[in-house]
């Protein structure tokens, strides 16, 4: 099996045996990148569902304020974006350049299309002054966590100990996690967007072929990571809160 | 350097010029590279050290400076030392020049990768140290909320820094682990490869899987300043110890990222120097693995007081008591390979004694501090801090300068003077034990850590320690001189000058830029000292 | 508890034993010191003998070949284990001691914020240890008594050498300590949690009485009725709140300016700039202190905005002026 | 004091019983083997000569206590066997020479993986509109698993992949696992937290 078939020009680096060699050592290391994304947003989710647990009123109401639809759609974009990347990089395996070229620009058009949405339903809480900490004014969703919280304690004896007037300067918490989590997801999916772009444009100069196409392997790797963290972030944050 | 031309594909001569180094994907250059940088920040995190040393010799400001200086001096101190010195000091120096040759290997797994965590790691440098210009940090190198948060922005920098420093730290582990996972010399199973390839494993094994939670702990913090996020700060329902808990889940195996690869260093100084194979090869592969799966597990001994729960400190002091048995496995083992050995007493193994004399002290009190009843009257008093530079300057540093001094002659092709090297350790270990032995009375006394000024009654001790500090710094110069003389007036090195087995000692010294010309096939274990 | 081991030599480095809990933690302190000594002199004796015996003579000595021995192996993993399992569970014990305080505890309740202590008793005697005074925590010999703790701003620690005892202090939560003194005299406290400019400044002591002393000052001790005005209030929030600890009330500069004749005068800033210090500007430095600096002093103040409700800040103000 | 005390002899009792134990149930895979087997190994590399697990299944294997320990052991053995006869790292070596010819999965999985996705969100986004009150948080993380594992084993290959990738993903939920489950230890002994399960 030689290493460098006739069309694809390509040689294993030379501290590897053989191809082979080289592309299962690239995979455990894409695959080792991959654990440090987990544990790094597994972080966020750690502490998302202790403070969770702790202010459960500020954050069943607020997550009623995210706007399900928009989260839903932004799912199904990243979900087929997932598919067109998966297609990409089959259609490099079969050295079918001009299909892989098309479905790896429709990834891309997929992510700029997630941040677009992002971008309107970050605009659309910015305008309604639904900001981390700092920044925040708006004095109708902490009235809307006191009283959630009031009706909870009559309804049900096992929360009396609500501490009512701290939930008022608690109520931004909700939104400082909302847009660190969607804020730094976002900031991978643009990453993904660029890392895709510079192996859509390597595809087009015929660097890959069915015998050497790790980086659209990797990249995809990396994707299909950003899109298996907004399967998670997606009901954590829209629908379970 | 002075080198005569007598073979020019070393790989120290075979390229020219500055630019060749800078863009080097040979991982013995980016060692090199690594070695330099590191030795300067040393310098810089040493010099702080003199300064509050300098500091804390008598009871009121004896330096002239105002506790905002101080604190800031003690911050860096410890950012320094522990992000820019000690976590990458050893696996990114011996283990980027060493782990290749110790497995047959041309390079390591992804070079290009490994040039890139040079320059984030000079990046996060550099971010550090801008911190300077925006009014310093002064929060101590662990950043507890809700302090660093009301701090000025100097804090932001100094967390960006060691955020960035993290990611260089996490290539790096990365990069290891799929070398000795793939490019082992044919033949070498995992059981027939060196103690030190083991530990750095062991080691990057903890960096992968630990520092990203340091990332996203940095991140959430630099949030919580900038947008006042609220996830850490109490007045708005944040929870400080939460905090802790986060950034100790790092911290931890931190401490085992740092002495972890000086444990490897130490097995082969001291199998090298007793020509004797090391006794119970398996149990200390073994014990670096199991210190790094339950230093996962320990991080609440640093919060014994801090408000956390007693039950929960109970359980961390309980497993706390579970890593102290690898650890005593491997000094045992150690000690064990000396027996019937013939030791001879150069430098490195001088320094090796040293890190096994201190270890042993840093590792004892390490166990009264895991004990609930001693540390809630030894914690966060000078009694932790004699604790963790026995451990620290006692273990890393010391294995780290007779790594240094053991390999040099591999690594640059010239034998450093030995006697200097002697009186270097001589001054290295004296200074050391006056200097921080004093601290842990000072610390059953009641003295609590991180203070600019101190009660009179404390004052004879620190003054004593304060005199050691001198001695430590004299001993590294005269380290650096060694080094130095070596670098340019050291005499010619032959390929195996100690009487090694390992592999490197199979390549020339100083070894060609492609390690070996035929790749050695292994068939035997790492240390066979028939 | 174990009197053969009560070595007074190894004891001396310990602070004067406060209570019967230092008694037993300084009993575990001696175990552990001499069970690390025993191991030390077995590890490095055995090590500088083996360096002694087994010198190296000529350039290739022949080596004996061992590579493991199971049972000695076995030993020394499993007697450290046991030892160590000793070790952890004797410091459950004591660890216990320190925290299952007592039901009849007397309870003092302290605050503590950035550089100052503040304590308040039952009988609704208050002070903090800054400005510097002699006021000392009064407590009584041969009964429990418990701190209900927490912070203002910062972390900080509460920690008592000749008792022991230390815990944390944190803000947006209560901690407890507790201990029984068993010895008149004066105990000194630190705080050792890093907590910024002052943390090595922020000294406190606790003077243990006879209990009878103590019962007469705690009684004798009546609140004096607050005229109820708003300057007493700001007064009152003035000392409760810490600023003591920076800015005195009698024309001495301690961290900060001081408060008195401040309403009304002319103030230059850092910046150059100047201005009237007018109940708005009071009212600024209070909220949002970094806002004017005056001249060569430090920024180190708090921010108090978000912790000071509207009507404090009013009564500080009121206060600040009535300080001709 | 009596809570205290049984509480860590408990804990001390489950430490010891459940780390090898959940370790070698849970996980087959090489990492995490090898560092629970390290903790075992070296104590069985002093304790144990070599055959004694062998000999230990094969006369006692069926004795109620050691039956279901026999999987646990074999494991151990069969580790300590591949180490010691160095086949240990070589073993994904050959599997990726097999391997060789890279992994192509037909569009139709792919399509198919597709149709399981955009099913699941439908699903997730319905039932999250019904109030089963605390039943929502289970059904919605229960479904993102699904959804996840499916994008993990067919679009991201992990299925045809050898078992170190699966071992080195696992073990990074299995830390997070650690970090999640000591602090809530501690904070729920703090802090009475309002369970997700509770009813609004």
């Amino acid at each position: 099996m030689n290493t460098a078939s006739k069309e694809s020009h390509f040689h294993h680096a030379h501290h590897f045996e053989s191809a082979a060699h080289q592309y299962s050592s690239a995979k455990q290391g894409v695959w080792l990148f991959m654990v440090t994304e987990i544990l790094m947003f597994g972080g966020l989710f750690v502490a998302y569902l202790i403070y969770k647990s702790l202010y459960a009123p500020v954050f069943h109401v607020g997550s009623s304020y995210l706007d399900v639809k928009m989260g839903t759609i932004n799912t199904f974009i990243l979900i087929t974006s997932s598919f067109t990347m998966a297609l990409g990089i089959y259609f490099n395996q079969k050295n079918e350049r001009s299909k892989a070229i098309i479905f790896l620009a429709i990834t891309i058009l997929c992510a700029l299309g997630f941040m677009l949405v992002k971008f309107f339903e970050y605009s659309h809480k910015i305008h309604l002054g639904l900001v981390p900490g700092k920044y925040f004014n708006n004095p109708e969703f902490v009235q809307k966590v006191v009283d959630f919280a009031t009706n909870m304690q009559a309804t049900s004896s096992a929360h009396q100990d609500i501490d009512i007037a701290a939930l008022k300067k608690i109520a931004p918490l909700y939104f400082g996690f909302y847009f660190v989590m969607t804020g730094l997801h976002g900031f991978h999916v643009i990453i993904g967007a660029c890392l895709i772009l510079w192996v859509t444009i390597k595809t087009a100069k015929g660097h890959f072929g069915p015998e050497y196409y790790t980086p659209v392997e990797g990249v995809g790797l990396f994707w299909h990571i950003v899109d298996l963290i907004w399967i998670y972030l997606f009901p954590l944050l829209y629908l379970v809160g | 350097m002075a080198h005569t031309e007598t073979h020019s594909h070393d790989y120290l001569n075979h390229q020219k010029g500055l630019w060749s180094w800078l863009t080097t994907i040979d991982h013995k250059r980016i060692g090199i590279m690594y070695l330099i940088v590191i030795l300067f920040f040393f310098l810089i995190g040493g010099i702080f050290a003199l300064l509050i040393r300098m500091e804390l010799f008598s009871a009121g400001p004896t330096l002239g400076i105002d506790p905002g200086t101080y604190n800031r001096l003690m911050t860096f101190h410890g950012a320094i030392m522990v992000f820019m010195v000690i976590v990458p000091g050893i696996p990114s120096i011996f283990g980027n020049f060493l782990i290749p040759i110790m497995l047959g290997a041309k390079d390591v797994a992804f070079p290009r990768l490994n040039l890139f965590s040079w320059y984030v790691f000079m990046l996060g440098a550099i971010i550090a140290f801008a911190s300077l210009l925006f009014g310093g940090a002064d929060t101590g190198w662990t950043f507890y909320t809700p302090y660093s948060i009301r701090q000025p922005n100097g804090v932001i920098f100094l967390v960006l820094g060691a955020f960035t420093m993290g990611m260089a730290s996490i290539l790096t582990g990365l990069n290891f682990i799929v070398t000795v996972h793939k490019l082992r010399a044919p033949g070498q199973t995992m059981s027939r490869i060196p103690l030190f390839v083991w530990s750095t494993y062991a080691t990057a094994i903890i960096q992968v899987l630990a520092t990203p939670v340091l990332g996203i702990t940095l991140l959430l913090l630099v949030a919580e300043k900038t947008l006042g996020v609220g996830i850490f700060d109490p007045t708005i329902g944040g929870d400080p110890v939460l905090f802790q808990h986060f950034f100790w889940f790092y911290s931890h195996p931190a401490v085992y990222i740092m002495v972890l690869p000086a444990m490897g260093i130490i097995s082969e100084l001291i199998a090298t120097y007793s020509r004797k194979t090391v006794f119970g090869y398996t149990a200390i592969a073994y014990s670096s693995l199991a210190i790094g799966a339950v230093s996962f597990i320990v991080w609440g001994h640093h919060m014994f007081v801090s408000g956390q729960s007693e039950f929960a400190g109970i359980m961390f002091s309980v497993i706390t008591m579970l890593v102290g048995v690898p650890t005593a496995i491997k000094l045992f083992n150690w000690i064990a390979t000396m027996y019937m050995g013939s030791i001879k007493l150069d430098a490195p193994m001088l320094f090796a004694i040293g890190f096994m004399f201190l270890f042993t002290i840093g590792g004892l009190t390490g166990v009264w501090l895991a004990t609930l009843g001693m540390d809630v009257h030894f914690h966060d008093t000078y009694f932790v801090v004699a604790h963790f530079h026995y451990v620290m300057v006692g273990g890393t540093l010391m294995a780290f300068t007779g790594g240094l001094f053991y390999w040099f002659p591999k690594m640059f092709g010239r034998v450093c003077n030995d006697g200097t090297a002697r009186i270097s350790w001589v001054l290295i270990f004296t200074g050391f034990n006056v200097t921080f032995f004093p601290q842990f009375i000072l610390g059953a006394m009641g003295m609590p850590r991180r203070y600019f000024d101190y009660l009179p009654q404390y004052e004879s001790l620190n003054q004593i320690s304060t005199v050691g500090s001198w001695l430590i710094g004299a001993g590294f110069l005269v380290a650096l001189f060694a080094v130095i003389h070596g670098l340019l007036r050291g005499e010619k090195a032959s390929n195996n000058p100690w009487g090694g087995t390992t592999l490197e000692w199979l390549a020339t010294s100083p070894p060609h830029h492609e390690n070996f010309e035929k790749t050695p096939i292994v068939s035997v274990g790492p240390y066979e000292y028939r | 508890m174990y009197s053969w081991l009560n070595i007074n030599l190894a004891n001396t480095f310990m602070p004067v034993e406060g209570t019967d809990l230092a008694g037993s933690v300084d009993n575990l302190y001696i175990f552990l010191l001499i069970s690390s000594l025993i191991s030390f002199i077995i590890l490095i004796g055995g090590m500088t003998a083996f360096i002694v015996k087994y010198k190296r003579r000529s350039a290739n000595d022949k080596t004996a070949y061992i590579t493991h021995n199971n049972l000695l192996e076995f030993l020394w993993s499993f007697i450290p284990f046991v030892i160590m399992m000793v070790i952890f569970y004797w410091g459950l014990i004591v660890y216990n001691e320190y925290r299952t305080p007592p039901d009849d505890a007397e309870e003092i309740h302290v605050t503590g914020r950035q550089w100052v202590w503040r304590f308040a008793y039952k009988n609704g005697y208050a002070f903090s240890t800054k400005p510097a005074n002699d006021a000392m925590v009064n407590v009584p010999l041969g009964r429990p008594i418990k701190l209900i703790m927490t912070s203002g701003d910062v972390l900080h620690s509460f920690y008592i050498p000749g008792f022991r005892n230390k815990q944390d202090v944190v803000p947006g939560r209560y901690t407890y300590l507790w201990f029984k003194a068993t010895k008149v005299g004066q105990f000194q406290v630190f705080c050792t949690e890093y907590c910024g400019l002052e943390h090595s400044n922020m000294p406190a002591k606790i003077n243990v009485m006879p209990a009878a002393e103590y019962d007469a000052w705690f009684k004798a001790y009546v609140p004096e009725a607050s005229a109820g005005g708003l300057a007493d209030r700001g007064k009152e929030l003035f000392n409760e709140r810490g600023c003591t600890a920076c800015h005195s009330v009698n024309g001495t500069r301690i961290v900060g300016p001081t408060m008195k004749g401040l309403a009304g005068a002319k103030r230059e800033f850092a910046d150059g700039s100047s201005g009237i210090a007018d109940d708005a500007y009071l009212r600024e430095s209070i909220l949002n202190s970094g806002a004017k600096i005056v001249k060569d002093y430090p920024a180190a103040m708090p921010i108090f905005k978000g912790q000071i409700e509207e009507e404090d800040v009013t009564a500080l103000i009121d206060y600040i002026k009535s300080l001709k | 004091m009596e809570e205290f005390v049984n509480y860590a002899l408990y804990f001390i009792a489950c430490v010891c019983v459940c780390v090898p134990l959940f370790g070698l149930g849970l996980a087959p895979g090489i990492i995490v083997n090898l560092e629970i087997a390290a903790i075992l190994g070296s104590f069985y590399s002093q304790i144990v000569e070599k055959g004694l697990i062998k000999t230990l299944i094969k006369d006692k294997g069926d004795s109620p206590l050691i039956r279901p320990m026999v999987p646990a052991l074999e494991n151990v053995q069969s580790t300590i066997d591949s180490i010691e006869n160095g086949t240990f790292g070589k073993k994904e070596e050959k599997e990726s020479q097999e391997e060789h010819e890279h992994h192509i999965i037909p569009i139709s999985v792919y399509a198919g993986v597709l149709g399981i996705l955009i099913l699941g969100t439908i699903i997730t986004v319905g039932v999250a509109q019904i109030d089963f009150g605390p039943w929502n948080t289970v059904i919605a993380m229960l479904v993102a698993t699904i959804k996840a594992s499916f994008v993990l084993l067919y679009f991201m290959h992990l299925k045809y992949d050898n078992a170190m990738n699966r071992v080195i993903f696992g073990s990074g939920f299995f830390f997070l696992l650690i970090l999640f489950s000591f602090s809530i230890i501690d904070i729920i002994t703090r802090v009475k937290p309002l369970l997700g399960f509770t009813k609004f």
